[in-house]
């Protein structure tokens, strides 16, 4: 099993589970971030004084997959977060050891 | 006979109700201060100015019933030292009133005091906005008892108490100087022994922006105020039961107003073209900059004179704001520029509508009040800080006054 | 001849007009419950108490004017049940009031009906906050129309609608018994029946804080009553325009005023040397105290009496919610201490300062109140909870009212 | 003779009194305008609306001074053409107020100035809510200019300003249609250039929903505007000195207030059994709804004919606003039904209870009304269009208009 | 050591909370989420327009443990999360290849 | 390729992303979160009742590095995080099998 950490822009959100649901994906987690890249921010004044806002909001998605659907739900995302603009985001992989779905005990792809 | 004695009743009642309605105007200016604040600072130390704003509310009508009206309104012999006694009570008899003529009473005194109490609540209202964020509440509310008791009524009764500022003529309608100018003066006073809030300049020089935690609420408090204004100096001719009373008292609602559309307009605009964006908190700053304009003669002017007035103030505030700023005096509300700069001018506004005004007088009132107000005020702070400090840690600075001064979370849900 | 006329009906003009702004005033209270509530509950149940509140205002504004004024301002032959009649309309004839004399009606009927509407929509808005976070809206609302239909109006025939009460000595000026009493007693009984909070009273006895989600609408809601206040104290003096009935409401505006004020400062620093820390929520709570124990005699003490009377009240009402949630009686925003404890306090206060007040009279009053108001809403609450259940399911609770009665979110983006 | 005269200032001074007090507080549905639209939009764009309605107000009441006053109430030959002049200053003298007789005036016509002025501001708010979240800060602002100033002044100069919708017989007490539907008229113009805002409406023809941020302020917003609504409606019937008058203007409060509560119950239930929830913003459009529509007519009909009108209102707007929804017309607070939609319907309810009006009257105004403001705004707002354009763009859209217009965050650490 | 994620329902923070430091779990750090997965969401109505609510707020945990305690400590978040209701939440487990604690400079189990 | 996990003290932001961003990241990902460990919560008080919070506000920054500049970055977080007050938070490394940029489809440490 692996892990799929995707940091994506807010408003993909609705597009990107409906696809990654059809891709056969039935669970994920959502956390509000804020991401730091080559994108830039902007400036805000408050009261005649500048600031820049360099941390953009963004989405990380957190989605433990079976080792087998691992390209085709990066491929997915890749495709449907994607906008060709700066500041898409990225895909990370990482291994995942054991997952156990707390309500049954189930382990393993079983459990995701 | 008795038809006069009727006639006189009822002015005397109408002018009662007219007062009574005033202040509670006024009153309601304290939830505009409350809100104002507590949408400029950020959450961490929300719930200590909300507890700072109804506790100073409370003291100043307390110490002002106390001591501070009687002060402030004593028949004292000297025009500079006013007598002391205590609390107030009793009212006028059906008979004085009836009486009629010059001498006769013609609204209730109770009902004065009550116009009254609300002003000394406004001007210490001023200073919590500007010592935001970063002073220890009970030596804030240390403060606030002297203030009221004695500082504020002391001047109060040199211009308005019938003193030697009134003698010499200096001329301040519904308080510019006196109400608004006099906060200011207590407020910078506080703020040079208190030093800036952590992090809002840089040791290269730099302004920092730290932004209000909840701008709706900084909004609404603005239009309380506005609101709250027309008790403010609609009651301030203290009279409407004639035509030509009924009259001037419209000529400052409307006056009032006006000045008021014209500080946002003018602060806006400035703004736009100063700095590119339509800044909401100096629109809000002009707005009030425009009500502190006009409030030392809302009586006198035209309605384009008053709107002349205000739109000046509020280009005074923004200017002023950004000034102090690059003094590094730290004032999170902009409560100093817009009672203090912009009621400086308000003071000075009036020479331009009313012949009674003279440039001496009112440079002698402002200097008067602002060196009382501001020398006893430094001397009281310093005390305060000597015996009790008047900072919090930069510990609890950074956490925010509201966990160790009140054990709670504004918001603590978000 | 004419003259009196037109002076009888100045004194009417401005009688009426007097009633209609202190109303206005009242009225105002209720978006001050609003905000109090809304701010004292957590966010996933704010959306019902803001629909409960404007929701029960409503209904109290039509039950009353369906019923509950007849019942409460019936010609009864009897002091103790009323007679039922419908609507309320056509006003005094010029006539009438140019006739002068002591039976001359000198205000406007509607006017009448008007201020006493807000009464009825006040003592409403007490039981919405005590049952906040658990019961369900539409059962609130079905014991809304009863309350304010038949209970309410039934007891106010007995004090100030000449009925037994009254004629017993019952002395309660602007209402701490007849209007916040009842309240609390109401909401007392709905309270028992309904049980705690999920989560606010540990098996092993502990008490937990549930705190409320948004401090600053906690405080605007406060200053909000404060000043609707002046209105349900200063208008029910029903009278202004001679000199004795002006003074008396100068009076009652700055009693009013101080006894709050009064309230906030006893609190803070009862809490403060209790606990520690100066807790906003019992700073606000004060205030109301201080409100509601002065609101049955506002008009006999001095101010400095009044200061007293607010702060007993304060600290009353900070050991009353320390007391009740030791009792397991679970009150998210302190309104039965507030309106019920404070209230009672406020009764019996008037016998310091009012000579025609007498001890008998005061407690049977209170006594009968209490009994009438708590036990016919004891019997309503416990027929509603068979007919439709008054508690949401232990799920809804964990999943707060706003997703299942309303189907939003109060603040959606948070 | 002197007596005479007392009592004519007397009565001056109490309805002039009167005028500002009504006026202070439609000044203060500003601020109801503000916490509602504020509370309706989403957190990114609540920093603009706030500038929108701060300004706003300012504009309109400077616009109005310079030359709206004036186009209203000007002296023309012509009915329908008014003549041009600038500026407002002057007032009455004693004389002619102790001159008495039908001429004589009998009010202050500065506080004439100051009632009216703030209608025209009432006018304008209802505008910034219906194009919220998408158009230009600055091209609103420009419109505002023109509105203010002479569209919706000359529509007013047609009816209250003696003009030949006067004469035609159109009788709109307090402006259902005048102000109202005027501004809901110009709203829809600016809504038809404008479009909907992005994601309102799916491809598929789906309807979206876009929560407002912050439910509270929504609904404090719509108590402040019940409150204003006392002075809008009631001094509008501007005078309240004799017996009549003060039974009329105690009718007018009184069915204001019934009226709303109408709106609320029955927007209530009704969603409730249309859609099985107890929405809020729908109550909130209720108890608005009711009170556009009884304000066309609040002094003919008796209370409980004024809770039918308000409660037929309130389910008016439901439909309306579900209604306009279908035909893709993105309203985000509702504006153009509660204002457009339920204030046609409440000139037309004039024709139930007051004789005087004839069904002829009332459509002309309507459609007179309706043709000139909603042909002329749209021309206005097209040119704005075509000069600098009226709506920000797409990345402006989705990032929020705090950040580009205004340049902060109305709720930084949220 | 090893990197254990746990997303939970929230109301049982406290109680997990306790259980941990039972088994001797000395830190521990949450995140607020969205989850999305078999447990339905449900609808809300805004002015008449319906919209449904999928993601649930949940809680995640991320607990850092010597590879000796996986166990228990997996073992305590599913007896003690477990409600047996749908919707109660997974465990992930990952490698942890260091940790560091900021202060000191400590690394290896050490750090925890 | 490596992830990097930083839970520090809020206020540490900014410069550690300066330092960072001279250090040679070029992006990263910060969520707020809330820490449970050693470092003590305080207590409130809300009408009298009492409760204690232990969950203390920290930033949890998510930094996916090229396996060389683990150390440089690991030691730059370490120095300039440090307060030397208990509480300072932790730094764990997690292995990274994949990294992708969604704009591009870049892959490894080029989606850095
Ligand atoms: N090295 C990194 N580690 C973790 N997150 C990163 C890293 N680089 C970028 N991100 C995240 O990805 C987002 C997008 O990156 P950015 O450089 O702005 O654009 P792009 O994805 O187009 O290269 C950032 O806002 C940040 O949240
Ligand atoms: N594949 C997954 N990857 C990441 N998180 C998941 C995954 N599946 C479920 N979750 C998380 O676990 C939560 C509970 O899952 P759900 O399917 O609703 O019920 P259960 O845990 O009973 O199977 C979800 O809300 C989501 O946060
Ligand atoms: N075992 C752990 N797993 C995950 N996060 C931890 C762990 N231990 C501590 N933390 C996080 O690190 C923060 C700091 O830890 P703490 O024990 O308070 O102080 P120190 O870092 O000085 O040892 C905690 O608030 C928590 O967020």
């Amino acid at each position: 099993m692996k892990l799929i950490i995707a940091i994506i822009k807010p408003f993909k959100l609705d597009d990107l589970r409906d696809a990654l649901s059809k891709a056969g994906v039935h669970g994920l987690t959502v956390t509000e971030v804020k991401g730091f890249g080559r994108q830039k921010g902007h400036t805000e004044l408050y009261r005649g004084a500048e600031y820049r806002v360099d941390f953009l909001p963004k989405l990380k998605l957190e989605i433990a997959v079976a080792a087998e659907q691992v390209d085709s739900v990066v491929e997915t995302i890749q495709q449907v977060a994607n906008t060709g603009k700066i500041g898409d985001g990225k895909i990370f992989v990482l291994d995942l050891l054991e997952s156990i779905r707390i309500r049954t005990g189930e382990r393993g792809s079983d459990a995701l | 006979m008795e038809t006069t004695a009727q006639i006189l009743e009822l002015s005397y009642a109408l002018d009662t109700f007219y007062f009574l309605l005033s202040g509670a105007l006024v009153m309601w200016m304290a939830a505009g201060f409350t809100m104002l604040e507590s949408g400029m600072v950020r959450s961490k130390n929300t719930v200590e100015i909300l507890v700072k704003n109804i506790g100073l509310y409370s003291i100043a009508c307390i110490m002002y019933l106390l001591v501070g009206y009687n002060i402030m309104y004593s028949d004292s012999a000297s025009s500079i030292i006013p007598t002391l006694s205590f609390l107030v009570s009793g009212d006028n008899s059906v008979e004085a009133v009836i009486a009629g003529g010059e001498d006769a009473p013609y609204y209730s005194d109770i009902s004065d005091f009550f116009f009254q109490v609300v002003f000394v609540a406004t001007a210490m209202s001023i200073i919590s906005g500007a010592v935001a964020e970063r002073m220890k509440l009970w030596s804030f509310f240390l403060f606030a008892v002297v203030m009221c008791a004695v500082i504020y009524p002391v001047q109060g009764y040199w211009s308005w108490g019938e003193g030697f500022l009134d003698d010499l003529g200096y001329s301040d309608y519904a308080g510019s100087g006196i109400v608004h100018m006099a906060g200011a003066a207590a407020a910078l006073a506080g703020v040079l022994l208190l030093g800036p809030r952590k992090g809002k300049y840089g040791p290269d020089g730099s302004i920092n922006a730290i932004p209000g935690a909840n701008m709706p609420l900084a909004t609404l408090g603005v239009f309380v105020l506005w609101l709250g204004w027309f008790g403010f100096n609609g009651g301030s001719e203290l009279k409407v039961s004639d035509v030509e009373s009924a009259n001037a008292v419209a000529q400052v609602f409307a006056n009032t107003n006006i000045a008021a559309a014209g500080g946002v307009v003018a602060a806006l605009l400035f703004n736009r073209l100063l700095l590119g964006k339509a800044d909401l908190t100096m629109a809000l700053n002009g707005a009030l900059a425009g009500l502190v304009s006009i409030t030392a003669g809302p009586d006198t002017p035209t309605m384009f004179q008053a709107l002349i007035i205000g739109s000046v103030g509020g280009v005074i505030a923004v200017l002023s704001i950004l000034g102090l700023d690059r003094l590094r005096i730290d004032d999170p509300v902009g409560a100093i520029s817009v009672h203090g700069t912009a009621g400086i001018f308000g003071v000075l506004a009036v020479l331009w509508t009313n012949p009674d005004a003279t440039l001496s007088g009112q440079l002698i009132g402002l200097g008067v009040i602002f060196a009382w107000v501001f020398g006893v005020s430094l001397a009281v702070w310093a005390l305060i800080k000597l015996a009790m400090g008047i900072r919090i840690s930069e510990e609890e600075e950074y956490g925010g006054m509201d966990q160790t001064e009140c054990g709670m979370e504004a918001y603590p849900e978000f």
